[in-house]
């Protein structure tokens, strides 16, 4: 009886465990995309590439490039940090030019012909990025492996405690970044691009800074979406995270990087619940994985733009 | 029915308007006889639905207690209910008396109380809150009828007003108690019976009435209207023609254009919604026969002139050949009466297919095969560009007051900057002494409305009508208007200086709306000019000028330069004594209600002349 | 443009590499050349007779009525010109879908291995050229292309994906083509299914059979005597199939399974529930049908939870990055792993294995020793022998060279795979052989091997695999 | 009023689906060319090619996805509603038709003729349409498109599990085959699924479908044609352009984005059909996210809310694939027969042989650099892109443009 119950307890905690892990996951994914939307009106179906390209730039500093490494003799830790920034850096620069080259000439355009030069930028480095991978996963050399603390009722991975506190890292720091002079601007031109212009702020420079940051954060994203225990590197199918973070970022409302958070976090414990849980045959295989758009369709029908979204004013 | 009665009575009898489209009626019930556009739609009447609808008004105005010789005045745009009022009116002996739409209250007053009109048509609000400021001043007006019932709403309980629609009401119940009372009238049709006043635009002095009776009118059908050698392949006016009618129906022109022609040979009337909606119409419509004043002739010309402008370079490369090449047709055709000669001919099949085609059908004259201009002067050059693009566009001079009955540009042998022949078998002259045109033939009017005095001055002791304008032979066959006697300006030097050509030549630009020319008794000719808003707007936006109002625009000393310009280019084309040595601009547009223009957009010269004074005195004081 | 984007669409058989024996006593199979030695069948075709010495069997067939040097009189329809001397082969290849990386170093092979034929002559002097067309795995864009090449090749090289392929066999029945599917369906034993296609290796539900058997003898080794099993597959013919294959070991072995995942993996989605499952089921032996993220997802979770049990799965599961010196359960999966393959792995010793190496070395040097392009090898020489069949027996026209390919009663494949034969009952010809491998990270470290495994059973058939009778397949596409 | 087209008389005549007679001429010969297509090579000055079998299925494809591409255009397009739930109704089409048509054997299937099944497929993904569309009503713009997106993921699992009817997941079933029969008799009465002899031509399996195709082309056409100028397709058009106006204006918003959404369901229901049948079988893995986003690819590239642009949008995506590959095969040879510039350029960039350096490698195969089919993807998405850049209008922009360009000759407006 006791044992059971035990069992039971962990499971729960093993639940939770990994729907946190999923969880922060599609959060940094959709604090990535919101913040590009937000700022620049692009609903970017590219985000899961800009997520394998940037996982795989990472892969390619650490392992291939061996930087680093190649050069100084450092603690695996620190090592492996230095060419994480390295990537993140090379990601940025990605974000920036594809934002200059394909969309900056669509300012202005309707809001879905934009999302098909995404989708059209997503067909290009998804085929040039699945060439360069190959046949094999692409190790990201983390220097967590896969040791794991036992903590009894629960048994968490490294490279899970990692990602939290990252994750978290990096949601104070776009809070604070919010607040910033530059935040203040992004957020304003989000708000009005012409009154934002008129008031001095370079919308350029925004919209650059708003595709770094979504790079960033989605590179980050894929870097954990392709380390152990959820994979043992980066591959093209990292690209498909971005879609089962899409339930996330509406639930949350579409231009609220609050909402990103809330709304990863919920449907990856959604997720994983569902799949420790429901899984009698009734449900079928793989009703967990719809379950985040259930979720997303009952929140939408309560709420229309999502907990946290901005109610678009409707006029006349 | 008309064959039942007897040849004696056919005889007497007068054919009529009224009787002309029951005849009409007859013979072809299921033709379209009327078109109107009516919420985007082309709503068609037939002429046996027509009839039915001016016997019914006819019987209303019987109803109302219309006799013989009352008048019943029109105040409206043109429309069919103006066609069917007017004809009912002279189905019942009654006497049409049409206004401008334009016309302010005062006016109202003025032509009401003058013709002593019974019963009015106001046709909508406007025209009805015009007539309510004066209409305790008009002791003889009995009925007021309405054709668009919004916003009648405050008169709803003036016993004076009645709805077209119950009108026509009240025409049936009174058929159904009288029938054939309408027909019997018609029988007793007289052909002295004044049919119409129609008033002058009066340049000088109030409108006068001019009577044109039964007689004149029939005159005209026979001699005017009928007479198959002024078209194309002498072809008159037939059932498949198409008219667009669209000027003022109370200028002679128009009613003898459009009502009159419709009811003689069965052409198809389209009326157009406003007169800011021709060319769009016209595009519709693409009527066969086209008459138009000079004024929308210089437009359309214009509008093409800066359509192309706007073109891609390479439409504008060919519509600048073209241009070149209607400007050698037209002139080709025009030293040739009008014909094609075979270069010409040649050169047309070139540009039919690339340009002229599509560009008449999109000024809407694809269809055109005569096209007239008269009523006021109009640049050469004009009526060369049309002949050029294939439209055949003849001049012709007449007037009210001889029914619009003197001279006209034949098929075949047109002579530009003249207005053509004499028609053959009226009686026509020129004074050799004023040069005055003078005309006599029977439908040379009965005389003006109530005033014996001034009836007396229009014609010469000999019983010749004297027109007021002062004409000369050409090659011994053609007529030439030189001018208005009174507009004539004779310089301090003594020389004699027509204004109007100058302000033709001027008014050829695109630029310019208005022109007036002072000069009399004075050192120097000056002009005053009044510019297109359109064209010039978009000529400065193109130039990123600045401007704001008409006014500003006027002052823009680029546009002055653009305008002295075309006083420059004119000035080259006549003697040194008739050159512009100053000019002005007009600080606003000219407005028939302000009383600078007259209803038929005439310069009223003397009223101008005060209007503008300072300009004036400027132009002959200042050195600059 | 669908499928474009498809990029974790995932499935089939990704089992690419296999073998089999056929070795043993065909000793005499020249080592000198990649091409293997084959008999046809006398009574199948009405053509003249073949022998394996083509050019003298030709002179004797047509006896004395035909002149020395006069050609020998050969029946064309599509696909091949005699004048321009080339035979044109459709490959439905999916270059750019979920299988894209693999499929092009697979067809790497293919093309090694057609380019030394046309070197040394190609098919009787005719030349042999590939037509490609990418079908990014769907099935739309797999019709499509098999209608652009319909009338212009002799017949289908490979055919990629199961369902695809059986999409396009009503059209393949209608003209008479020849097609190798590029799967490892049990169903192609059917003979209502096999009629236009040259299937070869052992299917993924003998494979299962063969592991699971395997499995369970050496936990009865490590003492655990019912060992108990958990299953988890993708969907799709390959994951059903091999999970059936699982079920019905089993069942024979009267093994307990305490986790059923068939169908259960979806590449598009969270697996670690499935992982987290199979710790909860404590299973013994785990049977994984997958790729390789997948297997990694499932297995890390599984780990994460400090499950430790015989987890095997299909060649198509394993990636070299399993033991790459970075990889983080580089240890837990030497411990752990079992893994079955149908032919032998690229460093085999065995004389066509080190012709292939040299061809691979000589043709395409930029290509890295994997065992992707062994399957190419094999479905080369297949087509091979059918294309060269069918040109002695003069008939070249597509119903030709299927009528050859059917007549082949064994090919011979110099030890790369074990050998076929396409004739007799369904039983008769069914692959019953298995290679099984463990993880070699010193091995893969050191280059001794490519793919990061050693064979530690060769040509392995267990009495399962041995007594099982087909009768249909053992997951049934309808 | 013969040649006097802006003169209409009637609003019949104002909303004429060929005001002109050129109009009339002009679709009459592009109708009567597209159906003697399947016998191109008998008549000269006929591009042969049309007529080959690949070409005929290129061509019904784009009939096909047509049909689909009405459906969306009329909800996203003319009502303004963005929908990525098409590839779900599709997929339901396709499986209703398939339960109604297919013979039964193991899975489900009621073997009834195509004259039953075909319009089932369209009625009951119509009635769930309906069934949806009140809670679609309540959201609006983006989180439309996402609401609906849910569909097609939802849609998957159903259809992964419902084996019993799709086969299960890439596994597929086979579709039933076109063929009008009155009953269940053996002998069809006409087979699309066969070749024959049609008024003494050879007509291919091919080619029947291929005129079968164009035939319910036309139909689904002009019944969209013909609904975007009755009382419905105008509210529409005002809930599209400003929703709040025309509920003002006595549109009721929700009746009207209802039927649209069942109507858009019903094109989306057929158009699955028909494609599941063209094929033959299909896996549930078909219906999926990308095939949504291909359909608001296509509106979007024709040019939203116009029916023409919704077909050159299916034509565009379509035959694009093909014609790239086309291209690149040319190329090849070009460099190939290695003389001028062209394979010079083309040469340095693109290698032919393991050894040579290039951005592209020629061959299939692993090798340096993207192969010739990558090269094909990257071009598509870089055709896409340039095209959406430089004519947001999409291709009903550009023939706007062409036929502005003649209808204001000899001005530009």
């Amino acid at each position: 009886m006791e044992i059971l119950a035990q069992a039971e307890y962990s499971q729960l905690a093993g639940t939770i465990v990994s729907g946190l892990s999923l969880g922060t996951i599609y959060a940094l994914l959709a604090m990535g995309f919101v913040i590009i939307f937000k700022a620049t009106q692009v609903v970017n179906f590219a985000h899961g590439a800009l997520a394998t390209l940037g996982a795989f730039i990472t892969a390619g500093v650490a392992v291939e490039l061996n930087f680093p490494g190649r050069f100084l003799d450092l603690p695996p830790l620190l090592g492996w940090s230095i060419s994480v920034v390295t990537a993140l850096v090379l990601s940025a620069l990605m974000g920036i030019l594809l934002e200059r080259v394909f969309l900056r000439p669509m300012v202005g355009e309707d809001l879905f012909s934009v999302a098909i030069v995404t989708l059209g930028m997503n067909v290009i480095l998804m085929t040039i990025v699945t060439d360069y991978i190959g046949p094999d996963p692409r190790s990201m050399a983390d220097p967590w492996g896969d040791a794991s603390v036992d903590l009894g009722f629960v048994i968490i991975a490294h490279t899970e405690i990692a990602q939290f506190l990252v994750a978290a890292a990096l949601v104070v720091l776009v809070g604070v970044f919010f607040r910033s002079r530059t935040g203040i601007a992004m957020r304003a031109t989000a708000f009005d691009q012409e009154a934002a212009r008129a008031q001095g702020v370079n919308v350029g420079a925004i919209f650059a800074i708003a595709w770094a940051i979504g790079a960033v954060l989605a590179t980050v994203g894929g870097i954990f979406g392709s380390v152990y225990p959820r994979r043992i590197g980066v591959f093209p199918d990292t690209a498909f995270l971005v879609f089962r973070a899409f339930p996330a970022i509406i639930l949350g409302g579409l231009d609220s990087v609050k909402g990103a958070v809330v709304g990863g976090l919920s449907v990856g414990l959604a997720e994983a619940a569902a799949g420790s849980y429901l899984n009698h045959p009734l449900f079928g295989t793989g009703f967990s994985g719809i379950v985040p758009y259930l979720v997303m369709m009952i929140v939408l029908f309560i709420r229309p733009y999502g907990i946290f979204g901005t109610a678009e004013v409707r006029r006349v | 029915m008309e064959s039942s009665e007897s040849p004696a009575a056919a005889a007497v009898r007068t054919r009529t308007i009224a009787r002309l489209i029951r005849e009409r009626a007859m013979s072809s019930p299921n033709q379209v006889a009327l078109r109107h556009k009516d919420l985007g739609i082309w709503r068609e009447t037939t002429w046996s639905r027509y009839w039915e609808q001016v016997l019914l008004a006819a019987h209303g105005l019987l109803s109302l207690g219309v006799d013989t010789g009352d008048r019943v005045s029109i105040h409206s745009e043109d429309r069919p209910e103006w066609v069917i009022l007017d004809v009912a009116t002279v189905a019942v002996r009654g006497i049409t008396v049409g206004l401008y739409p334009t016309n302010p209250a005062a006016e109202v007053r003025y032509l009401l109380s003058d013709s002593g009109s019974r019963v009015h048509l106001a046709e909508d609000q406007e025209q009805a809150d015009k007539l309510m400021e004066v209409i305790d001043a008009l002791p003889d007006l009995e009925r007021v009828i309405h054709v668009e019932p919004r916003g009648f709403r405050t008169y709803r309980n003036d016993p004076r007003f009645v709805f077209w629609d119950e009108f026509l009401e009240m025409g049936r119940s009174h058929r159904a108690e009288n029938p054939g009372a309408v027909e019997e009238r018609m029988r007793e049709a007289d052909p002295d019976d004044v049919m119409t006043l129609v008033y002058t635009s009066g340049t000088t002095g109030p409108p006068k009435g001019a009577m044109l009776d039964n007689a004149n009118a029939e005159y005209c059908f026979d001699e005017l209207i009928n007479a198959d050698s002024r078209m194309p392949d002498n072809i008159g006016p037939n059932p498949s023609d198409e008219i667009l009618t669209y000027l003022p129906l109370c200028h002679v022109a128009e009613r003898i254009f459009s009502t009159w022609t419709s009811a003689v040979t069965g052409t198809t009337l389209n009326f157009a919604e406003s007169i800011e909606t021709v060319q769009e119409n016209l595009r519709e419509v693409q009527p066969t026969l086209f008459f138009a004043v000079p004024r929308i002739w210089e437009k359309l010309h214009a509008s093409v002139i800066l359509k192309s402008r706007d073109a891609t370079r390479f439409k504008r490369l060919l519509m600048s050949l073209c241009s070149a090449l209607a400007r050698v047709i037209g002139r080709q055709r025009a030293n040739n009466g009008g014909r094609h000669t075979l270069r010409s001919g040649i050169l047309f099949m070139i540009g039919y297919p690339l340009v002229f085609r599509a560009l008449r059908e999109r000024i809407g004259l694809r269809r055109c095969r005569w096209a007239a201009t008269g009523a006021a002067p109009i640049a050469p050059e004009v009526i060369e560009f049309f002949h050029g693009l294939g439209v055949n566009l003849y001049e012709l001079y007449g007037m009210t007051e001889n029914a619009g009955f003197a001279t006209n540009n034949f098929y075949g042998r047109m002579k530009l900057g003249t207005v053509g022949e004499p028609y053959p078998g009226i009686g026509f002259r020129i004074d050799p002494e004023t040069g005055e045109i003078q005309t006599r033939h029977p439908g040379v009017f009965r005389g003006y409305w109530n005033k014996p005095e001034e009836t007396a001055e229009a014609f010469t002791p000999d019983g010749w009508l004297r027109t007021g304008d002062v004409g000369e032979w050409v090659d011994g066959t053609h007529v030439k208007i030189v001018d208005r006697i009174k507009h004539i300006i004779i310089t301090s030097g003594g020389k004699n200086v027509s204004p109007s050509e100058i302000e033709n030549s001027l008014k050829t630009s695109p630029f310019v709306k208005e022109a007036m020319v002072i000069g009399d008794r004075r050192n120097y000719l000056t002009a005053l000019v009044g510019i297109e808003f359109d064209t010039v707007g978009d000529w400065a936006t193109r130039r990123n000028i600045p401007y704001t109002t008409y006014r500003d625009l006027g002052e823009k000393p680029e546009v002055l330069e653009l305008i002295q310009g075309v006083i420059t280019r004119t000035n080259s084309r006549f003697s040194r004594v008739e050159n512009i040595r100053k000019f002005r601009m007009l600080p606003k547009e000219l407005d028939h209600e302000d009383g600078e223009l007259t209803a038929t957009q005439k310069l009223k010269r003397e009223s101008m002349e005060e209007m503008f004074e300072e300009l004036i005195i400027d132009m002959y004081s200042s050195r600059s | 443009m669908k499928t474009r984007f498809k990029w974790l669409a995932m499935i089939m058989a990704l089992s690419l590499i296999a073998a089999a024996c056929g070795g043993d006593d065909e000793a005499e199979a020249p080592a000198t050349t990649a091409a293997p030695v084959t008999t046809a069948a006398p009574a199948t075709t009405a053509a003249p007779g073949t022998t394996a010495a083509p050019e003298e069997a030709t002179e004797e067939a047509t006896g004395e009525t035909m002149a020395e040097e006069e050609p020998m009189m050969i029946a064309t329809d599509k696909g091949v010109d005699l004048e321009a001397g080339v035979i044109k082969v459709g490959m439905l290849s999916d270059l750019t879908g979920p299988f894209g990386p693999a499929v092009n170093l697979l067809v790497a092979g293919v093309n090694t291995f057609w380019a030394d034929v046309n070197a040394r002559g190609g098919v009787h002097g005719l030349m042999v050229e590939l037509l490609y067309r990418d079908t990014a795995y769907s099935v739309d864009n797999h019709v499509q292309f098999f209608e652009e090449l319909r009338d212009e090749v002799v017949a289908f090289g490979h055919s990629t994906g199961s369902p695809h392929t059986i999409a396009i066999l009503p059209e393949l029945a209608e003209d008479g083509i020849l097609a190798i599917p590029l799967t490892w369906y049990s169903g192609w034993s059917d003979p209502d299914l096999n009629a236009n296609l040259l299937s070869h290796g052992t299917s993924y539900c003998i494979e299962a059979m063969n592991m699971i058997g395997y499995l369970s003898d050496v936990s009865g080794e490590n003492g655990v005597a019912d060992p108990t099993l958990a299953i988890a597959t993708f969907p799709g013919d390959y994951g059903l199939d091999s999970a059936a294959g699982a079920k019905i070991a089993a069942e024979t072995l009267g093994l307990e399974i305490v986790y059923d995942g068939s169908g259960q993996i979806i590449p598009s989605q969270d697996n670690a529930p499935i992982g987290n499952a199979i710790a909860q089921s404590g299973a013994d032996i785990v049977w994984v049908a997958a790729n390789p993220t997948t297997l990694a997802e499932v297995y890390g979770a599984a780990l994460a939870q400090g499950l430790v049990a015989l987890w095997s799965g299909t060649v198509a599961n394993w990636s070299p990055a399993f033991v790459a010196p970075d990889s983080p359960i580089k240890d837990a999966m030497t411990r752990d792993f079992y893994g079955a393959s149908y032919f032998p792995p690229y460093t085999d010793d065995s004389p066509g294995m080190q012709n292939l190496r040299d061809l691979m070395a000589q043709y395409a040097p930029e290509v890295p020793p994997i065992d992707y392009v062994i399957e190419g090898f094999v479905e080369g020489m297949i087509l091979f022998e059918a294309l060269k069949v069918a040109y002695e027996n003069g008939d070249m026209t597509q119903r030709g060279v299927l009528a050859a390919a059917k007549s082949m009663e064994e090919v011979d494949f110099g030890g790369i795979a074990p050998n076929e034969s396409y004739v007799g009952s369904p039983n008769e010809r069914l692959q019953r052989q298995t290679w099984i491998n463990r993880p070699d990270p010193e091995g893969l470290a050191a280059g001794t091997t490519a793919i990061g495994t050693r064979v530690i059973e060769s040509y392995y058939t267990h009495p399962i695999a041995a007594d099982y009778y087909f009768e249909e397949a053992c997951y049934k596409l309808s | 009023m013969r040649s006097r087209p802006h003169l209409h008389t009637s609003y019949s005549a104002d909303q004429a689906l060929m005001p002109t007679a050129t109009k009339k001429v002009a679709l009459a010969t592009f109708l009567i060319l597209a159906a003697l297509a399947p016998i191109a090579s008998s008549i000269p000055f006929y591009p042969d090619f049309l007529g080959n079998n690949d070409w005929m299925k290129l061509l019904s494809h784009v009939a096909i996805f047509g049909i689909g591409a009405l459906g969306i255009n009329l909800l996203t397009g003319v009502a303004g509603q963005v929908s990525l739930g098409h590839a779900f109704f599709m997929g339901l089409g396709a499986y209703v038709g398939v339960v109604f048509g297919a013979p039964s054997g193991d899975l489900w299937g009621w073997g009834l003729p195509m004259w039953i099944w075909l319009p089932m497929a369209g009625i009951i993904p119509a009635a769930i349409g309906l069934l949806v569309g009140p809670a679609a009503v309540r959201v609006r713009g983006l989180y439309l498109a996402f609401a609906t997106l849910g569909l097609v993921f939802i849609g998957e699992w159903a259809w992964r599990n419902l084996k019993f009817i799709t086969g299960g997941s890439f596994a597929g079933r086979r579709f039933p085959e076109f063929q009008l029969r009155m009953w269940k008799e053996e002998e069809p009465l006409v087979d699309f699924a066969s070749d024959g002899v049609w008024l003494g031509f050879e007509i291919s399996e091919e080619a029947k479908v291929y005129l079968l195709m164009l035939g319910l082309l036309v139909v689904a056409t002009v019944l969209a044609k013909n609904l975007q100028r009755t009382r419905a397709g105008r509210a529409f058009q005002a809930i599209r352009d400003r929703d709040i106006a025309a509920e003002i204006m006595g549109v009721n918003e929700f009746k009207y984005k209802l039927m649209a959404f069942g109507i858009s369901s019903a094109y989306a229901g057929v158009a699955g059909a028909l494609f599941a049948s063209f094929v033959g079988r299909q896996i549930p893995e078909t219906w999926d996210l990308f095939l949504s986003v291909e359909f608001i690819a296509i509106i979007l590239i024709g040019g939203a809310g116009t029916v023409s642009g919704a077909l050159m949008g299916s034509a565009f995506v379509i035959l694009l694939p093909r014609l790239v590959q086309d291209f690149t095969e040319w190329l090849s040879n070009v460099i190939a027969d290695g003389e001028g510039l062209l394979a010079s350029v083309a040469d340095a960039v693109i290698s032919v042989s393991p050894d040579d350096f290039g951005v592209v490698n020629i061959l299939p195969g692993a090798g340096p650099g993207l192969s010739v089919f990558q090269l094909n993807q990257v071009l598509f998405g870089l055709l896409v892109i340039l095209f959406m850049i430089f004519e947001p209008l999409g291709l009903y922009g550009i023939w706007l443009r062409i036929r502005n360009y003649w209808k204001g000759w000899p001005f530009t407006y």
